[in-house]
């Protein structure tokens, strides 16, 4: 049985640990998982992400909160405590291309050994990493990324973990499914085995070690 | 002088002059977003939203906005008819593998050869780059769109480039509110030049070289 | 208007080029197309797919009727023709696992420079390949594929070109959909735009530069 | 002596022994297709299908075969409730990332540092290799289950495969209708055997060293 409680998800994130949490802006972010985050004080994280969105929306409220070390995410210019805190050292902040960041996690979740873009060659992007040259054009190797627990934010999911996701806030979710030991997901609804129609889901349960059931506003 | 919303304007229209039927287009945030106000209606484009999907479309009406329906700035959007949700890994597959005819960005620094600084200031101003590095380097034509000078005197289309860059010689074309240029291989062309403005005053306002062709016209 | 007959479809195609076919094993492989092909005699094809299905149904047809010089597949055993062309050096075969060719072709429609996979090391398949050791392990550098031209098989396609693949027929589609510079579509049914749910959407019209309704006998 | 019928059939059982609850699972056309005839029916296996799905459920009755819903081997198949959907990259990242179970695969040969060759006989036979290498490379577990020789006297358990390989040193259980040997840093451990075979019939049937522990058991 994958269905849990919200307790039971909460229980399986520890402090110090790497964390891939959906979302673009706090859409498709698991807020109820954030929330039992915060209240708990799990500490010392490493997020993955797209952004650090807003101080009081999705991940942005873990840096508020002083929760994270580091993250590893493509913006933080909608979050301003995520810039003072890294002005401050108190948060250090790998910032990647979207693109970039996204394969990488895909990589990690593919058993692939790294991704090869041409996105960042003559940057700072590039300084430190191994450039190779395919067909007279040049490529950074960018390496996998995974992470610990994956906190997912889906719209329907079925009793074995199958998922769908509501419009854009699909985003990195099915990507990071992939690519952490422990996949934690937040439903808006759990369904009965048999609701989902198989070609319409996003993310296999084969991917999902425990869901419980959220609520939402969903249509 | 045109004060700044007028400034916006005339960038916005005449950057929608270069988009094409059938293109599909991403517009960054700022004035590339209002060149949608622009498009001519005789022509469909494609809008593509990195986080997720093609066919975006105008903002709802107020009350009508959904929770999972945003772009790429954080605003509630629409779908259009015949748009497609992706997930973000599909998004810059579209973006990077040059499915995507035409990326609009606004800069902190452009320069005569094509290079592009839009993700940071060292130590004052460190947003990230976002999706702009996938998009510079991925999109058959990238279109800057932007400013002449920073707070009327500060040149910020440069000889070189000084902040660290977001794509190295990847701009296509430069629009602001004086003029219209081309990164080419001789250098930096005005192709258009806005007449309310003196072309001498352009040439001031410009730290990188202006090429005048031959064949300079006034923008529309 | 995305929107073709059969006719304009099939001049797209000509002889000397690389052709990538959607289906496995015949399934999601645009018959009618092939038909065309044949009935037009487009020979000294290069053929990116991943197998040679059987001499009766699907690519094997192509190979048959002796218009394929080359096919890029991960199998040729159930068409016994590929077999034997081969041995008579009337087909050039390269076989390459399945999991590489479908990520060689998907990093040929991402803009990316390559697939670093483990599969493969340390046998045949790694002959004359560049080898990675990262982080301790070894992975194949396999260059990307693109063809001239990607012949799919939809089960739904609206005027704008989206597309829908029905059940198993989705397989290699939806990625050769990204990595042609031309990508031609037979569909089962063609609907009017808005008739297909844009969260349902396999393949966004984006991708397709023509489509004809071939019919079928879907659900 | 026990006939070819047999055989498939003590071997497809005994794997059926391997897997638990929960697993994902790929069995690859042949005996391994046989294996789920045997499967416990208090536990709960998702079978893959490397074409495009999890979920993979029996032959449908005749006559509701489906067009678009085949197994790898082309079989008219039925997808179970529950199951889904998926295009062939992300099948493959189901494989290759190790989010698969266990794969079972027949083979050509087989040695006893783990080395399986199992895609073609230079010059004679070469189908190729479909999914099997990366099942091979990517599965948590590889059993190979197959009879222990060709045609009775030809080894298949090998020192060292001498046909070209599938993957090297990616087996962990081989399953015959002789035995279960494992392989094991020290070499390939015999951990159960059927006793309608001598032990000493079993090793001259096996090119491999076969490791006899002091806890080998008989096969069920």
């Amino acid at each position: 049985m994958k269905e849990s409680s919200f307790a039971e998800v909460v229980e399986q994130i520890e402090p110090g640990m790497t964390v891939m949490i959906g979302g673009f802006l706090a859409v498709g972010t698991p807020e109820k998982l954030i929330t039992g985050m915060i209240n708990k004080g799990i500490d010392n994280l490493t997020v993955i992400a797209n952004e650090t969105s807003y101080p009081d929306r999705g991940i942005g409220r873990l840096v508020v909160e002083k929760l994270v070390d580091k993250v590893i995410v493509s913006h933080i210019g909608t979050n301003p405590v995520s810039g003072k805190q890294m002005n401050n050292g108190e948060l250090e902040v790998d910032l990647i291309p979207q693109g970039t960041l996204v394969e990488r996690i895909r990589a990690g979740g593919a058993g692939l050994g790294g991704v090869l873009t041409p996105v960042g060659v003559g940057t700072k992007i590039a300084e430190g990493k191994e450039i190779l040259q395919i067909k007279g054009e040049d490529y950074l190797l960018e390496l996998p990324l995974r992470a610990d627990v994956a906190l997912l934010k889906a719209w329907k999911a079925d009793r074995k973990g199958n998922l769908i996701y509501r419009k854009a806030a699909r985003n990195f979710n099915p990507i990071m499914a992939t690519a952490a030991d422990k996949v934690l997901v937040e439903a808006e609804e759990i369904v009965e085995v048999g609701k989902i129609d198989p070609a319409r889901v996003h993310t296999p349960g084969v991917y999902v070690d425990m869901v419980f059931a959220g609520g939402g506003d969903g249509e | 002088m045109v004060n700044k919303t007028e400034k916006r304007e005339i960038i916005a229209r005449r950057v929608a002059q270069e988009l094409q039927d059938g293109d599909v287009v991403n517009l960054g945030i700022g004035i590339p977003t209002r060149v949608v106000d622009y498009i001519p209606e005789d022509i469909d484009i494609t809008l593509h939203s990195e986080n997720g999907f093609v066919g975006l479309g105008p903002a709802p009406e107020p009350g009508k906005e959904d929770k999972d329906l945003i772009n790429a700035g954080g605003e509630p959007v629409t779908i259009k008819k015949g748009g497609a949700f992706m997930n973000s890994a599909e998004s810059f597959i579209l973006v990077r593998g040059g499915h995507l005819d035409i990326t609009v960005l606004g800069t902190l620094q452009v320069d005569e050869k094509g290079n592009i600084a839009n993700w940071m200031i060292p130590g004052k101003f460190v947003p990230g780059m976002g999706g702009a590095m996938d998009l510079i380097t991925g999109a058959q034509r990238v279109i800057v769109a932007t400013e002449h000078t920073i707070k009327e005197d500060k040149p910020k289309i440069l000889k070189e480039c000084t902040l660290p860059l977001s794509g190295k010689g990847e701009v296509d074309l430069i629009v602001t509110e004086m003029g219209v240029m081309e990164v080419t291989g001789k250098g930096l062309v005005l192709k258009e030049y806005n007449p309310k403005f003196k072309l001498e005053y352009i040439k001031k306002k410009t730290e990188a070289e202006l090429i005048f062709p031959a064949d300079l016209q006034e923008m529309n």
